[in-house]
């Protein structure tokens, strides 16, 4: 059955045909939102399937642990192929990127300039981020990897508010200049390991088995970190994420926090540490000083904002400096905290970007100074803005804590004096957490004094992030064990 | 000469009488029937030259029809009619008038389609520089600007000077090896200083044509002054041409090790100032002029390999440049009117008010700065790949370092289409053969950045 | 005859030189570029000459002819961007067609 | 015998250039070419080279310095505005170019080992013209579509709107 | 079996109450939202008590799994023994009546239905933390009720004073948390698991100064939530929210939550010396500041939330002495007399038109009568006049303190016994300020009867809670039989000589609080009102104001915190190293710039610039060759 139908280049292809085709119909805005938001609901469905296969069954030729697997000539010359893969944690990180995207599609209704086009580069995101997390060939993974920024580059610019222009080049600058890097590096991976067994491929199961010198896999390593770093963005690689974050359309900033942080996460995860294990090693330590600098720095910094989408910019860096941390601690709890952290921050940081364009459209402004008693203004959306704040801010019943407390237990046990920075920085988080919170919803009305209550629309966006964030804070089992395959064979490398 | 020779040399034959023919009638017929017979003839060469299979001897003294041949007479080809397509409405719109210009792109594109088959020396000179001479007289074609003939003259002026430089270094080469032809030119280990001296002031030469720093300084007066069709035209095919010729003599000759530091130093100045000086120029066709310097750079890394691979890589990087920078010169093109369209601010908006050549343009600008899915991506690989493979690593970081500073101004034009509020005065739509040039243009980018293993195994055959 | 072939390389060398630097030093004169350009493809053909002596077979004399053919070619072409573009900026000083630059 | 009018043409030619290119006026520059071009093709005879010898003072001496004559003359360049003349300070980088380019080259050059291996040899005409028809038709039919594009290019630009 | 069902209920009630509340309760009418409040929490109750009666031995349930990562297995689990079951009926009944209470408090509130989800969801949490068998659970509970409390705290919102006084009370409270997730982290490390009940057997694997540091870091975790020096700052600023608010998360349930947890925690700790020291000295010193600041404070409810901070510093005395039973006696008696307080105090504020300075009332003994009596109780059980129910409390913590003995802990027992004497003597201040004095005017207003009927019970409760856990010498008490089984359960070893003599000199020094207030406020009560209106002496400022903590840590913190934020922002992010980047883009451009320059328009520099390479290139091959 999995062999007959290509779920996983379907997972890819259906979002391209979708944003083909609502660029097609774009004269007209509410067919292509139907569109696009059929073509979101689609692909979330298609996402679902392989939840109901058998994950234990191995697949003829896939590497262990892949329970769905896909694999094409492409370019002979070199050896590239279009091998696509899925285990638990690429099952989980599709899984997100339907449902953010949906979100996203959702969040975007209201977009009054050229939504066709705007829904379109959309969807054709999504199609690059699902390549990227499927695709098990080095070169693929590249080719995605990048493939990205383009959408990403027309969100921010075109529909993008304060200085996108500045912003998105930025913004594509900054992760071009690691990205290249990492290429240098990929394509010497790629010679050693052809040298070595005289087989050329960018297959990724085939290069864990280099050797790579150590001084050499220092190096290589290093290209595949800073590209990591900057699109992670890690302490001080991240100065072009407040501006990118900021100036982003709504579902532009869902994207880029809830989503393309976690292809640096996972890139980590599934291809810089497992091919250069020691190199990985000797840097482990710069790895921890840079995310409890971050988590700490940021949340600091975050707390002087007076623009709610740059504070939670820098909130969203802060949290995502956990992820780092639990990776850079290499051991089975700390790095399904980490993948537990990557879906609760997407959903988390999302759903409160989401939050901030909702009261951005309606007070038309993301100053702090111009809100004030919300709370009396728009109860429903005061009560989910809270409840996506405490998430953020690690209340435990919520999705975060859970995934703060396995990374930092994990941390604890490898690296404690690192664990005890991030212990630091949840206090420094609740304080710019507690200020947003207090100047948004609490105090004295500000003008307007009336603001539209959530419509339908927004009301079912909103609820539906925030089961998310209960559901994943309750009962987070049946994630997290979908992780387990996956970092046994990953960490037993 | 029996059939089957001419049979090879057919490409030659049908450009050569065009041009002839064109020249003869011209003042006889419609300008727009002088167009067809132009594309007509280069598509013939095109295809007759893709489908003949490759004769290993030579047809008659000083040309065979090599595998190169059969690769690089369909680019030149494919460069020359979508030149014309491009040139007939942009000629009609800036008035230029006359059957001179069509007979001169079908004139370059013969000598072009000589180049390539020549077996020695004199017929690769006078192929280039015939090349070069049909530039100079196409440069200043333009008689309503001033900048035109401007930008011949200088573009003349130097290129006389570079003639001079490379028939310099042929004749030492000659002098110190003995033989013009190039299946014989023996290493001859005595005369080495005085072969590797040509060679020095050959690859002078040949910095010029490829506009490799110090020589680029023509380039971006040269690009602005010239029409733009005319711009694609010596933007791509020339270069082709000026590294194909490197790649003929570099496959012939004994690797020439002293030769490694020059062309090292050639090719990383032209990758960093290239790219440096793109950064803040707000004319958009003297931009593309320092990107075509740094793109340069980059062949000629690739090139500096001495391997196979390098080799491949040069005519691959050849042939997704062609169809790069005829997309952007074309929309450049399409996009002028009475006025050259070519600063930045004309663009504003452009992305929208026409989205096709507006498309156009930002896809030839996502291509050139190298983002998949694009041809300019796998083009951008190929070189790196051999580079490492041929273990010059440092130059390969500054050439990426400063291929990812070059991403800034490429973006910005981009960004200049879609991303502004103001937007500049919509042009009016354009005719049915520019818009086709332009699609042909922009399928070759992404056909080639989706699959690029037919033109992979073309460039294979080519150097076999 | 015994003239070293290195001799006449030198004496070419000397003259491409010389040529070099009268395009170099009259920098702004047209004219004057041109006869530089003359000299230096003259000292090219005195090489193949001596090279084609020296080998004893007639292609670099041909590559010479050819050159002279290349040569006057060039030199009709150039001066009559000279003609036209004095036609239009009543100059021929180069460093005034300095219209593009940057 | 020969090396030393070898020797006597090469000075005339060297001098003649030299004198050609410091010349204040274009003029006088071209007729110290004449004098040197015409040194140059005697210099051709003695290499064995006649035919060249000919063409050098039919084409060059002959046809292009005169073309060069005639636009002097057409354009009235001989005002001093017209024409500028190098200062010094243009002198310099150019001298130190002639320098170094003639030092680097008389280093390669004279590192050659055998000066003079085979002699030199007489190519008789009959020769040059089997090589030039036998071997290099092609580039008989190129030289001659450049000719003919030169005369169209020239023509073109000639053209007056 | 049945266990499991009773416990799943009395968690699940208030969940669901809340739960329902918060997303339903704006549509509901009024009455609906209320009775289902109190429904839930009387409903905890009732389950509480059922589980009481069918108790018999400490057990372990589990009612299902919160997630697990590879070794890292978290339960949700319950543990039941005689402190968590004590609690729960102790919190199931104050909390319930508290409801009750709310019903007619908040009568004239909009927000009733965010009021009573949030109370609800609060008895939820504070029922889980009590109940929880894992740490991380417990820790759910923990963060539960500080979240509640922050936003009750707040809960009148747009006054932004309430709000931040909320946002104190979280941040403080979370300094204290981390310390339980950092203790928490170690322990997974040390252990390999997080479940109570397996911690507290293997305390001996641990060298003490490992438990040394574990007990210190529960302490500051337990600083933080019950409001103990150095972290007490945030309880007198919490009495910002609505009365019954403070009743029952500031007084009763809540604050105490750092005892209990000591408490819970006190087999794992208890072989550390110094841990147990640290807290005993933590809890006699806050008892003291406490009792110090409450003499001076003109609010009502700041007194009393001194008051409270004093008394929670008596229990965590009594944990430092290793007398957990004597702790958790004070705590639930506390509960009822400080519910109680509270309360009447709500019935008096409620009165008062929210007035809260207690020198501008008086003569509220004939208005509110009923008011004053069970005031009266609380203020006597406070005091710990004989025979209430406070007096045999603290009075069993002191005792256990001098058991100790040791010159640490006999120095605490008499600091112990001067803030007995300061506690009894501003429980009669209170008394006499607000009560005494001339006819006093008040605003009937609709629910103050049944207001104070519910005062009724808890002061019936406060006055005889003492036959919770009689003195040896009186029976065997209750409570000590229940906690025997349990570590630090024990009875003092105490003849009963020595437990009358010591319970006489305490009921001593709380009669002679009560005539030095009657002497200062019920005779001298129109000087003092004079005096009031003066402006305070630098001693009553400095007792007023809290030993002036609070603006030490605004010039320490919180100002230093704020002002670095602005410079890390602007100086380093966007200063050094955004500018830096952008300065070097810039950089980069002007170089470009510059190289662009170079192409002057005039043909001879290229040529020169040509000609240059090509001399270049020649001179390198010649120097080769060389």
């Amino acid at each position: 059955m999995t062999s007959l139908i290509p779920i996983l280049s379907l997972l890819i292809f259906l979002p391209l045909v979708g944003a083909l085709l609502v660029f097609a119909v774009r004269q007209s805005g509410a067919a292509a939102r139907l569109l696009a938001l059929a073509f979101g609901l689609a692909e979330f469905v298609l996402a679902c399937a392989p939840l109901a296969l058998d994950r234990q069954a191995a697949h003829f030729g896939a590497p262990a642990g892949f329970f769905l697997y896909q694999d094409h000539g492409w370019i002979d010359r070199f050896g590239i192929r279009f091998t696509l893969g899925m285990d638990g944690i690429s099952l989980v990180m599709v899984l997100l990127t339907a449902f953010i995207t949906i979100v996203a599609v959702i969040a975007s209704w209201n977009v009054k300039e050229r939504q066709g086009l705007y829904l379109s580069l959309l969807l054709a995101l999504q199609g690059a981020v699902q390549g990227l997390f499927l695709s098990l060939d080095l070169f693929l993974f590249y080719l995605f990897w990048e493939a990205m920024l383009i959408p990403m580059l027309f969100l921010i610019g075109v529909w993008g508010t304060g200085r996108p222009v500045y912003s998105t080049i930025k913004f594509f600058l900054y992760t071009f200049v690691g990205s290249l890097l990492m290429l240098l590096a990929i394509i010497a991976l790629y010679l050693m390991h052809g040298a070595q067994t005289g087989s050329y491929t960018f297959a990724l199961p085939a290069l864990m088995h280099t050797t790579v010198p150590y001084q050499l896999g220092l190096w290589l390593f290093g290209a595949f970190l800073l590209s990591f770093a900057i699109k992670f963005p890690l302490f001080p690689l991240h100065t072009w994420q407040p501006d990118a974050y900021c100036d982003a359309p709504v579902a532009g900033t869902l994207m880029l926090a809830s989503l393309l942080s976690k292809t640096a996460a996972y890139g980590l995860i599934r291809i810089a540490y497992p091919l250069f294990p020691e190199a990985s090693r000797a840097l482990t330590p710069l790895i921890y000083v840079v995310a409890v600098i971050g988590i700490c720095y940021f949340a600091w910094v975050a707390f002087a904002q007076r623009d709610m989408k740059r504070m939670l910019a820098y909130s969203s860096v802060s949290h995502m400096g956990f992820v780092a941390l639990g990776i850079a601690a290499w051991s089975p709890v700390a790095v399904s905290g980490a993948l537990m952290q990557m879906v609760n921050h997407a959903i988390t940081t999302g759903a409160l970007f989401v939050v901030v364009g909702m009261l951005d459209e309606r007070a038309e402004s993301r100053d702090l100074s111009d809100f004030g008693g919300v709370w009396g203004k728009v109860p429903v959306l005061a009560f989910f803005f809270l409840v996506f704040n405490m998430a953020s801010a690690g209340v435990p019943g919520l999705n975060n804590f859970v995934s703060e407390l396995i990374v930092l237990v994990g941390v604890f046990k490898v690296a404690p004096a690192a664990a005890l920075g991030a212990f630091l920085g949840s206090v420094l988080t609740l304080i710019y957490t507690v200020r947003l919170v207090q100047e948004v919803l609490f105090g004295k009305e500000s003008k307007p004094t009336v603001l539209a209550e959530v419509s339908l629309r927004e009301g079912s966006v909103l609820v539906l992030l925030a089961v998310v964030v209960v559901y994943l804070g309750v009962h987070p089992g049946p994630v997290l064990d979908l992780f387990k395959a996956p970092l046994e064979l990953l960490l037993n490398k | 000469m029996t059939l089957t020779e001419l049979y090879c040399l057919m490409p030659i034959v049908i450009t050569g009488c065009a041009a002839l023919f064109v020249l003869l009638c011209g003042p006889l017929l419609l300008s727009s029937s002088l167009t067809a017979i132009g594309v007509t003839a280069s598509a013939a060469a095109g295809i007759w030259a893709a489908f003949t299979a490759p004769a290993p001897i030579q047809c008659i003294p000083g040309l065979a029809f090599t595998p190169l041949a059969q690769l690089l007479i369909p680019l030149f080809s494919f460069a020359a009619a979508l030149t014309l397509l491009l040139s007939h409405g942009y000629n009609e719109r800036r008035i230029l008038k006359g059957e001179e210009y069509p007979a001169t792109v079908l004139f370059a594109l013969f000598a072009m389609c000589v180049l390539p088959c020549a077996t020695n020396m004199l017929i690769l000179f006078l192929a280039l520089e015939s090349v070069s001479f049909a530039f100079y007289i196409l440069v200043s074609m333009d008689l309503n600007r001033a900048e035109s003939g401007e930008a011949g003259l200088k573009y003349l002026l130097m290129g006389a000077v570079a003639a001079a430089f490379t028939a310099f270094g042929f004749a030492l080469i000659f002098t110190g090896s003995g033989t013009l032809a190039l299946s014989a030119a023996l290493a001859r280990p005595e005369n080495r200083a005085i072969i590797s001296a040509g060679w020095g002031v050959l690859i002078l030469g040949m910095a010029f044509k490829l506009s490799l720093v110090p020589a680029h300084l023509w380039t971006p007066d040269v690009y602005q002054g010239a029409p733009s069709p005319v711009a694609a035209f010596l933007s791509t095919s020339s270069k082709v041409a000026a590294a194909a010729l490197l790649l003929i003599l570099l496959g012939h000759f004994p690797p020439m090790t002293e030769l490694r530091v020059p062309l090292a130093a050639l090719s990383v100045l032209s990758m960093v100032l290239g790219n440096l000086a793109a950064l803040r120029q707000t004319n958009i066709k003297r931009m593309l002029a320092y990107s075509s310097v740094a793109h340069m750079g980059y062949l000629a890394l690739a090139l500096l390999t001495g391997s196979r691979d390098g080799y491949a890589a040069v005519l691959l990087y050849g042939a997704i440049y062609t169809a790069m920078n005829l997309a952007a010169f074309g929309a450049i093109s399409s996009l002028s009117f009475e006025e050259e369209r070519e600063q930045l601010t004309d663009f504003t908006g452009i992305g929208f008010s026409t989205p096709v050549r507006g498309g156009v343009l930002a896809l030839a600008m996502i291509s050139l700065a190298g983002i998949p899915p694009t041809a300019g991506f796998i083009g951008k690989f190929f070189i790196f790949y051999s580079a490492l493979k041929g273990g010059i690593v440092p130059l390969a970081v500054v050439g990426i370092l400063s291929a990812a500073a070059s991403a800034y101004f490429y973006l910005r034009v981009v960004a200049q289409l879609y991303m502004h509020r103001t937007e500049a005065p919509a042009p009016k739509p354009v005719g049915f053969a520019e818009g086709l040039a332009l699609c042909a243009a922009s399928a070759a980018i992404l056909v080639i950045g989706v699959y690029p293993g037919p033109l992979l195994e073309m460039v294979e055959t080519a150097l076999r | 005859m015994s003239v070293p072939l290195s001799h006449i390389l030198i004496v070419a060398s000397l003259m491409f030189a010389m040529g070099l630097g009268c395009v170099v030093a009259w920098r702004a004169n047209v004219i004057m570029m041109l006869i530089g350009i003359e000299i230096m493809l003259n000292a090219v053909m005195l090489t193949f000459v001596g090279g084609s002596a020296h080998w004893g077979i007639a292609d670099g004399q041909l590559f010479s002819l050819m050159l002279m053919a290349l040569t006057s070619a060039e030199v009709s072409l150039a001066l009559a961007m000279v003609v036209y573009l004095h036609r239009r900026k009543q100059t021929v000083n180069t460093d005034r067609f300095d219209s593009m630059k940057g | 015998m020969e090396a030393i009018i070898f020797y006597i043409l090469a000075a005339i030619l060297l001098i003649g250039t030299l004198c050609a290119i410091t010349a204040r006026q274009a003029v006088r520059a071209i007729v110290y070419l004449v004098v040197s071009f015409f040194a140059l093709a005697l210099m051709f005879y003695l290499l064995g080279a006649p035919l060249i010898a000919a063409f050098e003072v039919i084409i060059y001496a002959g046809a292009i310095m005169v073309l060069f004559l005639f636009v002097i003359m057409m354009l009235e360049l001989e005002s001093p505005e017209k024409l500028p003349k190098p200062r010094l300070s243009d002198w310099w980088p150019a001298l130190a170019l002639v320098v170094v380019v003639v030092g680097a080259l008389a280093v390669l050059l004279l590192s050659h080992v055998r000066a003079v291996p085979p002699g030199f040899t007489d190519i008789p005409v009959r020769q040059f013209a089997y090589t030039l028809f036998k071997q290099y038709g092609v580039a008989v039919e190129i030289v001659s579509m450049q000719l003919l594009f030169a005369l169209v290019g020239a023509l073109y630009l000639g053209r007056r709107k | 079996m049945m266990l499991a069902t009773y416990l799943t209920l009395m968690l699940l009630f208030p969940l669901l109450g809340g739960l329902t509340c918060a997303v339903a309760g704006r549509k509901l009418p009024r009455v609906l939202v209320e009775s289902l409040a109190c429904a839930a929490v009387f409903g905890s109750f009732v389950c509480a008590l059922l589980t009481a009666l069918s108790y018999t031995a400490p057990t372990v349930v589990t009612l299902a799994d919160w997630f697990a990562a590879f070794d890292l297995v978290i339960p949700i689990s319950l543990y039941l023994d005689p402190l968590s079951l004590s609690l729960s009926v102790m919190i199931g009944f104050v909390c319930g009546l508290i409801h009750l209470y709310s019903v007619f408090y908040m009568r004239e509130d909009e927000d009733y239905a965010r009021y009573f989800a949030l109370l609800n969801l609060f008895v939820f949490a504070m029922l889980t933390l009590v109940l929880a068998e894992s740490l991380p659970l417990l820790y759910l509970g923990w963060e539960g009720v500080g979240f509640c409390s922050y936003l009750l705290i707040g809960f009148w919102y747009r006054d932004t004073n309430n709000a931040d006084a909320g946002r104190k009370a979280f941040i403080t409270t979370r300094i204290g948390d981390t310390a339980f997730m950092i203790a928490l982290a170690w322990l997974f490390q040390l252990f390999g698991t997080l479940s109570v009940t397996k911690l507290n057997g293997m305390g001996f694997l641990m060298p003490v100064s490992v438990l040394t540091l574990l007990g210190i870091l529960f302490l500051i975790a337990a600083m933080g939530k019950s409001a103990q020096v150095p972290l007490m700052v945030w309880l007198p600023d919490a009495m910002a929210g609505p009365t019954p608010v403070s009743a029952m998360i500031h007084a009763a349930t809540m604050v105490t939550a750092g005892v209990y947890l000591l408490a819970r925690m006190y087999p794992l700790i208890a072989a550390s010396q110094a841990a147990l020291a640290a807290i005993a000295v933590t809890g006699a010193v806050t008892a003291f500041y406490g009792a110090t600041c409450a003499l001076a404070q003109r609010d009502l409810k700041r007194v009393l939330a001194y008051s409270t901070i004093s008394q929670i510093g008596y229990m965590m005395l009594g944990v430092g002495a290793e007398a957990v039973t004597a702790a958790t006696f004070h705590l639930l008696v506390h509960a009822f007399f400080k519910a109680l307080l509270f309360l009447g105090a709500g019935c008096v504020i409620a009165a008062m038109h929210h007035e809260q300075d207690i020198f501008k009332m008086g003569g509220l003994r004939r208005t509110l009568p009923l008011t004053f009596w069970n005031f009266l109780a609380g203020a006597a059980c406070l005091a710990g006049l004989p025979l209430t129910g406070g007096f045999f409390s603290k009075d069993g913590i002191l005792m256990a303190v001098w058991h100790k003995g040791g010159a640490l802990y006999q120095s605490l027992y008499f600091l112990g016994l001067l803030t007995a004497l300061i506690t009894a003597f501003y429980s009669f201040r209170l008394v006499f300020l607000v009560f005494g004095g001339g006819n006093g005017h008040v605003h009937r207003t609709s629910g103050l009867g049944v207001m104070q009927a519910v005062l009724i019970p808890l002061a019936i409760l406060g006055l005889f809670g003492g036959v919770l856990n009689l003195p040896g010498y009186m029976g065997e008490g209750l409570l000590t039989r229940l906690f025997a089984a349990i570590p630090g359960g024990g009875a003092v070893e105490a003849t009963h000589e020595q437990e009358i003599v010591m319970q006489a000199v305490a009921g001593a020094l709380a009669l002679a609080g009560l005539a030095a207030a009657w002497l200062r406020y019920g005779k001298g009560r129109a000087h003092r009102m004079q005096e009031a209106q003066s402006p305070p002496s630098p001693l009553i400022s400095f007792l007023a104001n809290g030993w002036y903590f609070d603006a030490l840590y605004n010039v320490l913190f919180v100002r230093p915190y704020r002002a670095l934020a602005g410079i890390l922002w602007e100086r380093m992010d966007e200063g050094i190293i955004d500018d830096s980047l952008d300065g070097l883009g810039e950089g980069i451009g002007s170089v470009g710039r510059r190289l662009g320059r170079w192409s002057t328009g005039r043909v001879a520099v290229y040529l020169i610039s040509f000609a240059a390479g090509g001399a270049l290139i020649l001179g390198y091959l010649a120097w080769l060759v060389l």
